[in-house]
């Protein structure tokens, strides 16, 4: 177990390392220059000169890189001109834009994103596997092929047709509720969940078709098993057969899902918090890389990307705890 | 149950005189990630900054024309001039406190203006370093301790700016927030954003996600006897930004709760909006207009092939059809055709005139002539540069209604499209740039020089840096011009010299203009006392009250 | 470990069950909702191809302004009922501009299906290869590959497609771009399939039998692999088609798509979300045809997989899982 | 413990059961007129081959078709109950209340997450509602005690995959007797098991007869094992019932032809091999390897499942390789054609060492060393014909043109008995001893001197096994080649072998001429497991 961990760990650490060192090439093949991007709209030649050696843009690349990954790991000491500003390690640096340490930038835009996608997995667990489970057990009838439909429409409406929607339908026309803006839990938790209603709704109705698809197969290839047949073949009702034999097996690759999904969702919410005007993680990147903020982009997608490989780990795990006959290795 | 989803909310509704007190929202779509005074770049010392910071000279805070008067703020005139408008001298008034209580000073404004030369707060306009004396190589307070000596001191009231050419306009410049004071003591340097001391009405007391969420609240050792401008009635005012605008004028109609005090401060109705808000009396009557001296156009450059030509030059202005590109940019009611470069706005010296005059759809007959007098009767091939983002002003509707109506002249136009930085980067360098593109310029503030100056001065072709002078126009007798009027320091007999030299400029061709921005503004439904000036065209929020 | 579908009909238990063309097509005959999105489909097909004929027919193009058409002190909203459909414009003008919205539905509908159809063939190309290579490969190619394959899954790809726009000079197609963009991006789920489902056919008897044959491991690839890969990676592509065409109205939506004036859904959508109250129709018209084809898709791939493959069709996650492996208890013996 | 009266505890009467099929309109007949009884305390075995209709027809008894689509007409009464007309309650009640079954594959029978104590006691509950939580657990104890699971107490706690193959059958039995039931239906419930775990399976089945009085139906295709266990015997063919009367005597003497046929395909461990090929020359070996080592697993994981073989193989001689599932035959097999590479020891073929060498380096020879499989469904590619499949090591060697490659498959399907028009067909249109047969061709096609065979039969019925072996032995006759068959089933590796190789954990225990192995064994294990092989004649099996 320990040697499986050490080896998906390092694993993980080489796909984040490669993954920021794309980055950083890409963007720094990218047109646009970062020193005339931060010194303001209208900068003279001296000005843009300054910054540029304030951002140490005129360092070669690698360099440029390597002391990124420096400040991983070490911390980073920056003048602010009146004194020094120590950034402390895990030290993503400095925003080309304004100076801000791009860790609390990050730390900053974490809740808004944690909200969105543990309410959307609430959501998409409770709707998804509520109705895959009900379309499992009523196989056959009207009220599978109705949900199948409703899942099938689900998954083929983007969440800028399904937020846009929701948004119109909710508060623009039956002002139900107001248009979102992010209320930091701690704050008030009741408006905090207020708010996010339309967001988790969104993006949860869209992966949720995605959920009842999954349990509804997995819960149909567990019944067909043989342990279930032994049981129902000792007069166990249909009922105790799914509460106490095929629920958990079923549930294990949903489970497995959700951990990798959660994961995802780190980075790929990006359109849903755009449309919801949430402060998040994935908004933070978009403008970012329209302004090629190299250290804000290089370091959101790193930690996105972290993100996937660990809910990736866990997800192996989970599915190896739920289904006793998956062996890590 | 969600906060204001209910419809109506207590409030003294939209008339009745204002009175302190209450709570402004403000909505807006971008973030202030910037709020340090040495790193922002705004015209007139903007709109959230100048409620914190005090500078030496501020916009005068009326309604249209009149807003774009220069006024005193920290100083008690808007500058003496001396030595052919090369010297400006400032005097503070009396009893100026920081939020802290301490004293304001001449030195604090002296700081505060050397400050912007560093490089960890890059971001302000160039004006500066262009001006004074040994600006070109100052580096600012941190590295050069002793000071920029072109800025005296001579006593704690008085503050004097040595210039190397004359500036008549310089009292116009000193209303950015490069010229508000920063205590030396108090500076912390990149970080000083975070805990700015204000000088202004209110105090930054929230400052959070990187400028999204703001709160402001009273600053109780501002007094409004030292300060005419600002009028201050709420007594607390958050900024909420990163709203997409569809969303913050859709919160701004409904306003439901908190919203029926909000405004923005930097979102324009939309067309989609305007069509749904004209269609709603109630809703009309929200609606703030403003103008702000902008000019959206065609730039050529003169040198390149078949731009070379005058007569090739002509024909295009000739042959577009300004009521498509209106319409593409919004319709009449947010856009007004454009035949001169300068704004049609008295202060910046607006002399009506169109050397060309294409009537509202364009004369493809005059310019299929010109064309045929230029050698090209089987008519033309260029390209078209423009922006791919969907903002109204060098977006691909514009250039493509300007592909259509040069079509009809028998000028078959390729569209190319740039990603905005890569937008941004070609058309503002002198190697890169595209030969025929979309461009606008709006001013520094509300006069011809920051207007003409940059686009037409042949001293302000910047080889390696961002570059406007697009026709790379290096005419000594536009060049002289520039700086004669430069040093009249009366405001109306410079601007009347603007106009003139607009229209001489015009009559060349060197630019096709094609339309002024107007921007609508809705405001919340418990605001009051709507203030929207000529010189920032959209509502000042200094002067609004919510109760 | 193999387990059973109640729902099995297929009596050999075995690698997949043997099905020939005629079968596949008589199983897809058999599910309504599939022919109808088929139908759907090759409707949408045709009119996409056939999109300069009816515009021909119409008498519009996708770019010619139509200034009397909107009201332009109103924002330019269209004049008329329904957002100006008349006899001229069949489906109405798009506001401010007044250009033709059937003409440019029907350019859009060009953009979808054919990014959504090169994109997925770029990755079930890379897919395959990647897959085979890392199934077929040592121990050395093996890992390479699986960490390249989790690099790609952990990028987060809308990013990166916002970057390579930007990268790529102006003047190259934008859909080609965007087809390379997104089939480049987005392969490693379909390199994962392939990988574990030629791990699992190599496993079997008739794999060794072919390499007892000194065939080489390219050989076997074609011959021995890829037949039988075929029914899971084209269930797989049905999956990633209607995808591929969310990706690119996504891209679109967010600026970084097919550059305009070219017409593209969701660049119209991106635009159209304000206009939901004055011209609701310019909202609805894009909305309906992306999600019209993609609900189309869905439903056709849902056919074509449980057509292909009835005992494999629930069984899709199996791409997923790098490396755990189902294997029926390692309990030893009495 | 039951009450025994004087009406049968099962009759069948004219059952029929048919299955629609998934395409087109057509139906599965898998059973059809099947009638027989069985009284209280009674034993009967069904057998017939596969797919004759046992399994469907045992299900019918329990009502397990219903809700499954399948028709079923005709009577059954379990116990007195009507399971046709019974309804739902009745049915649950019958289910493990009158009739327990116990299925085939022990582990997948068993829910993988739950304790296997604690899924008896559910069974236990689901009979005797009555029953604390506690009696129930302490039942399971009981049951698993009464199978013979050591330590009772403490492996009820564990769960399924920690229990061997055996105990799980034998949990699975247990599960049945918590219930107490009047009647066991067991699936082929030996089938997964090595011989020596199914003689403990099958002697503990007659043991609790004796208890318990409880009725027994054996569901096995293995004659063996039915002669072994039962005295009434049920012959099955295409879900008609081919011949039903006591064992002894249907054994003895069958009336039926396809009894007969049945009978004489059963391969019996003590009858020798009748002809003995000697090998050609004394010296010519052909494979030799020494110290032979392999090794799956990194770590503390490290299985050895091949652990210093030394063999060696003569031209034109057959080696027999047996031992319980497990003991790394495959594996070696494996080795042996250099399928897979061995972690240790040499190997040489005609004095080349050939252990450690690159894919690219064993082609010239991949000809000569070749494989037919267990499973003659995976063994076939299901998408390529089998003509192709055939085809495949002549065109790699291409040395032979097109048509030429196409005569000599279709020679090559004659050879093996089939019709030579079989080149265009497809391996899901052939039954399973005509794809081995397929598999038999294609490993002849390259003109192999060796042939591994690994447990090619296992996977058919003894009348197809007894003919594919046949078939294998003449080919070795007439081609002279060197063939190293494996198999669990001493019986059938008797009828083939010259000489015998006896594995246990990877290691060989005893080798030697087979006649001397089979009728002289040495090694405890080898004598343990000739003992546990069922014997047919009736006189060997109450024995
Ligand atoms: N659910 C089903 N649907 C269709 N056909 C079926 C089904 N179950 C069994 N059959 C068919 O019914 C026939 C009898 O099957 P059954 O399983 O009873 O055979 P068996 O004698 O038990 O064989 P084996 O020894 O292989 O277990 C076979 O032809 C089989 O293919
Ligand atoms: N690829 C593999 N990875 C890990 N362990 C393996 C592998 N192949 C075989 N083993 C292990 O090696 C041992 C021997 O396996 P092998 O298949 O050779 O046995 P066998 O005698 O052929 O058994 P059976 O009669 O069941 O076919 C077993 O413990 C098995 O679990
Ligand atoms: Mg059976
Ligand atoms: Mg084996």
């Amino acid at each position: 177990m320990t040697g499986y961990f050490l080896r998906r760990a390092l694993g993980a650490l080489a796909v984040v390392l490669v993954l920021s060192a794309v980055v950083y090439a890409t963007f720094y093949i990218a047109p646009g220059d970062p020193a005339r991007l931060a010194c303001g709209p209208r900068c003279n030649p001296e000005q843009i000169r300054q910054v540029r050696e304030q951002l140490s843009l005129n360092d070669p690349v690698y360099l440029q890189y390597w002391h990124f990954l420096q400040g991983i790991v070490s911390g980073h000491d920056y003048s602010t001109g009146t004194g020094v500003l120590h950034c402390q390690a895990p030290c993503f640096g400095l925003s080309y834009q304004n100076d801000q340490q791009v860790t609390d930038l990050i730390v900053q835009r974490l809740p808004a994103t944690a909200s969105l996608a543990t309410g959307a997995m609430v959501v998409w667990l409770l709707l998804g596997t509520g109705t895959g489970l009900l379309s499992a057990l009523r196989r056959g009838g009207l009220t599978e092929r109705v949900l199948t439909w409703l899942t099938l429409a689900g998954t083929a409406t983007p969440v800028f047709i399904s937020g846009l929607g929701l948004l119109m339908l909710f508060c623009a026309y039956l002002e139900w509720l107001p248009f979102p803006t992010y209320v930091p839990l701690m704050d008030d938790p009741e408006q905090w969940a207020w708010n996010m209603l339309l967001p988790w709704l969104a993006l949860g109705l869209l992966e949720s078709a995605k959920y009842a698809r999954l349990t509804r197969s997995s819960m149909l290839e567990t019944l067909a098993e043989d342990h279930i047949r032994t049981f129902r073949a000792y007069g166990a009702t249909e009922r105790s057969l799914i509460a106490r034999h095929a629920l958990r097996g079923a549930v294990a690759p949903v489970v497995a899902l959700t951990a990798a999904d959660f994961g995802s969702m780190f980075g790929n919410a990006m359109l849903t918090e755009m449309m919801f005007g949430l402060p998040g993680i994935g908004q933070l990147l978009v403008n970012a890389t329209r302004t090629i903020d190299l250290p804000v982009v290089v370091a959101v997608v790193m930690v996105t990307g972290t993100a996937v490989v660990i809910a990736n780990i866990v997800a192996d795990l989970l599915y190896a705890a739920a289904d006793r006959r998956v062996v890590l290795r | 149950g969600p906060k204001g989803s209910g419809g109506d909310s207590a409030g003294g509704g939209a008339d009745g005189a204002p009175k302190k007190g209450g709570t402004l929202t403000v909505l807006n779509r971008a973030p202030q990630k910037q709020f340090d005074p040495a790193r922002l770049y705004t015209s007139g010392g903007g709109n959230i900054p100048s409620l914190v910071y005090r500078t030496l000279t501020t916009r005068n805070r009326e309604n249209g024309a009149e807003g774009t008067k220069v006024v005193p703020d920290l100083a008690t005139g808007t500058g003496t001039p001396s030595d052919d408008a090369k010297t400006w001298t400032y005097k503070l008034k009396d009893g100026l406190k920081y939020e802290d209580g301490t004293p304001i000073t001449a030195a604090d404004v002296k700081y505060g203006v050397e400050r912007s030369f560093a490089p960890e707060l890059s971001g302000g306009a160039p004006y500066l370093r262009d001006w004074l004396i040994g600006g070109d190589t100052y580096q600012g307070p941190y590295k050069e301790q002793k000071g920029l000596d072109s800025i005296e001191t001579p006593d704690a009231k008085t503050i004097v700016f040595k210039l190397k050419k004359s500036e008549g306009d310089f009292p116009y410049f000193a209303t950015s927030t490069q010229f508000a004071p920063v205590p030396k003591a108090k500076d912390t340097g990149a970080k000083y954003a975070e805990h700015p001391v204000s000088s202004g009405p209110y105090k930054v007391v929230k400052n959070a996600n990187d400028g999204e969420q703001m709160v402001l609240e009273r600053n109780p050792n501002w007094s409004e006897e030292t300060d005419k401008e600002r009028h201050a009635y709420p007594d607390r005012i958050e900024v909420k930004s990163g709203l997409a605008p569809a969303v913050i004028n859709q919160r701004l109609s409904a306003g439901q709760g908190a919203d029926a005090a909000a405004v923005t401060t930097d979102t324009n109705l939309g067309p989609a909006e305007l069509a749904q808000v004209t269609g709603d009396k109630k809703l009309a009557a929200r609606v703030g207009t403003g103008h702000f001296g902008y000019t959206n156009y065609l730039a050529f450059n003169p040198k390149a092939k078949p731009f070379d030509d005058p007569k090739v030059r002509e024909a295009i202005a000739y042959a577009v059809n300004r009521t498509s590109v209106v319409n593409a940019a919004g319709g009449s009611a947010l856009a007004e055709p454009a035949t001169t470069f300068l704004p049609n706005q008295k202060s910046f010296g607006f002399t009506p005139y169109d050397p060309f005059p294409a009537g509202a759809t364009g004369n493809a007959a005059k310019a299929k002539e010109l064309l045929k007098e230029a050698g090209h009767a089987d008519g033309l091939d260029i390209t078209l540069t423009h922006s791919t983002a969907q903002n109204f002003e060098t977006s691909p509707e514009i250039a493509t209604a300007l592909q259509a109506a040069l079509k009809e002249a028998g000028i078959r136009v390729k569209l190319e499209g740039l990603e905005e930085n890569d937008y941004d980067e070609k058309t503002h360098s002198v190697d890169k740039q595209p030969d025929l593109f979309l461009a606008h310029w709006g001013a520094d503030w509300p006069s011809g020089g920051p207007f003409l100056a940059p686009i037409f001065d042949g001293r302000q072709i910047v080889k390696d840096g961002a570059n406007f002078n697009a026709s790379r126009l290096d005419d000594s007798a536009v060049n002289n011009e520039i700086d004669e009027i430069n040093k009249i320091t009366d405001h109306d007999a410079a601007a009347k010299r603007w106009g003139a030299l607009d229209q001489r400029i015009g009559a060349q061709a060197l630019t096709v203009p094609l339309f002024h921005p107007v921007y609508k503004r809705l405001v919340g439904k418990d605001v009051k006392n709507v203030v929207i000036s000529d010189w920032t065209g959209v509502l000042d929020v200094s002067q609004v009250a919510v109760k | 470990m193999t387990t059973e579908l109640i729902t099995t009909q297929e009596p050999e238990a075995g690698v997949a069950p043997a099905s020939g063309a005629r079968q596949v097509w008589r199983r897809l005959r058999a599910r309504k909702s599939a022919l109808a999105a088929a139908a759907v489909l090759g409707l949408l097909a045709l009119l996409a191809l056939g999109a300069p004929l009816l515009a021909a027919l119409e008498g519009q193009d996708a770019n010619s302004y139509h200034d009397t058409l909107v009201d332009s002190a109103r924002g330019g909203v269209p004049l008329g009922g329904l957002g100006g459909i008349s006899a001229e414009h069949w489906l109405g003008v798009e506001p401010g501009t007044g250009r033709d919205l059937f003409v440019r539905l029907l350019s859009g509908a060009r953009v979808s299906l054919l990014v959504g159809i090169g994109a997925t063939l770029v990755q079930v190309l890379l897919g395959l290869a990647v897959g085979l290579a890392a199934a077929l490969g040592g121990r050395a190619v093996e890992s390479a590959l699986g960490h390249l394959t989790d690099v790609m899954v952990a990028m987060p790809l809308l990013v990166f497609a916002i970057a390579l726009m930007a990268v790529v000079p102006a003047d190259f197609p934008r859909p080609v771009l965007l087809v390379i963009a997104i089939g480049l991006l987005n392969w490693g789920g379909m390199a994962r399939l392939v990988r574990a489902q030629a791990l699992g056919l190599t496993k079997l008897d008739f794999v060794s039998a072919a390499r007892l044959t000194g065939a080489s491991r390219r050989r076997i690839a074609r011959r021995e692999l890829l037949p039988s890969l075929a029914a899971p990676v084209i269930t797989y592509a049905a999956v990633l088609l209607p995808a591929n065409i969310v990706i690119e109205a996504s891209m679109s939506f967010l600026g970084v798509g097919v550059k305009p004036p070219t017409p593209s859904w969701g660049q119209m959508l991106s635009t159209a979300t304000t206009w939901f109250r004055a011209d609701p129709m310019y909202v609805l018209l894009p909305a309906l045809m992306l999600f019209v084809t993609t609900l189309a898709f869905t439903v056709f791939g849902d056919g074509l997989r449980t057509a292909l493959d009835p005992r494999q069709a629930s069984r899709l996650g199996v791409g997923r899982k790098r490396r755990t492996t189902r294997t029926s208890g390692a309990g030893g013996t009495a | 413990m039951t009450t025994v009266t004087d009406t049968p505890l099962v009759v069948v009467d004219d059952l029929s059961v048919r299955f629609p099929t998934g395409t087109g309109d057509g139906v599965v007949r898998a059973v059809s007129g099947l009638s027989f009884t069985l009284a209280s305390g009674g034993a009967l075995a069904v057998v017939g081959e596969s797919g004759s209709g046992k399994s469907t027809a045992a299900y019918a008894l329990l009502g397990l078709h219903r809700g499954t689509g399948a028709e079923v007409t005709g009577t059954v009464r379990v116990g007195g109950q009507d399971v046709q007309a019974a309804d739902d309650t009745a049915l649950r009640k019958l289910r493990g209340g009158v009739a327990a079954m116990v299925f085939q594959d022990p582990l997948s029978s068993l829910d993988p997450y739950q304790a296997i104590g604690d899924q008896i006691a559910e069974v236990h509950r689901l009979h005797h509602p009555g029953a604390g939580r506690r009696a129930s657990r302490a039942r399971a104890v009981e049951v698993l005690d009464r199978v013979g699971i050591p330590d009772a107490a403490r492996r009820a706690r564990s769960r399924p995959h920690e229990f061997s193959g055996g105990m799980r059958q034998r949990a699975l039995i247990a599960m049945a007797l918590a219930c107490e039931p009047r009647l066991l239906v067991a699936d082929e419930p030996t089938t997964a098991l090595d011989v020596t775990v199914q003689a403990q399976i099958l002697g503990l089945l007659r043991e609790l007869r004796e208890e318990t009085g409880m009725g027994l139906i054996l569901v096995t295709h293995d004659l063996g094992v039915a002669a072994s266990s039962v005295d009434e015997l049920l012959v099955m063919k295409d879900g008609r019932a081919v011949e039903h009367g006591p064992a002894r005597e249907i054994l003895a003497r069958p009336r039926e032809d396809y009894t007969r046929e049945l009978l004489a395909a059963v391969p019996r461990v003590n009858v020798r091999r009748e002809t003995v090929s000697t090998p050609k020359d004394d010296d010519s070996v052909l494979l030799e390897a020494t110290g032979l080592r392999r090794e799956f697993g990194r770590g503390k994981k490290t299985v050895t499942a091949v652990d210093d073989v030394s063999l060696t193989i003569r031209a034109g001689e057959t080696v027999g390789i047996v031992g319980e599932s497990g003991s790394g035959k495959t594996t070696l097999g494996r080795m042996l054609v250099r399928l897979l590479e061995p972690t240790g020891g040499e190997l040489r073929y005609e004095g080349r060492d050939i252990g450690g060498l690159k894919d690219r380096e064993l082609r010239s020879f991949r000809s000569e060393l070749q494989m037919v499989f267990q499973d003659p469904v995976s063994s076939l590619n299901p998408r390529r014909s089998v003509g192709e499949s055939i085809a495949d090591p002549l065109r790699v060697a291409g040395r032979l043109d097109d048509a030429a490659i196409v005569a000599r498959v279709r020679e090559l399907l004659e050879r093996v008995g089939l019709d030579p028009d079989a080149y265009h067909r497809y391996p899901h249109e052939f039954s399973g001893g005509q794809r081995q047969r397929v598999g038999i061709a294609r490993a002849l096609a390259p003109e192999p001197k060796l042939i591994v065979c690994d447990e090619p039969v296992s996977a058919l019925d003894v009348t197809t096994q007894a003919q594919v072996v046949r078939l294998l032995g003449e080919l070795q006759r007439e081609l002279g080649l060197a063939v190293v068959f494996i198999a669990h089933d001493l019986a059938v590796v008797r009828q083939v072998s010259d000489r015998l190789v006896v594995m246990r954990g990877g290691r060989i225990v005893e080798a030697g001429p087979a006649d001397t192995v089979y009728e002289r064994p040495r090694h405890a294990y080898t004598q343990g497991l000739l003992a546990a092989v069922p014997r047919l004649e009736p006189a060997e099996a109450t024995a």
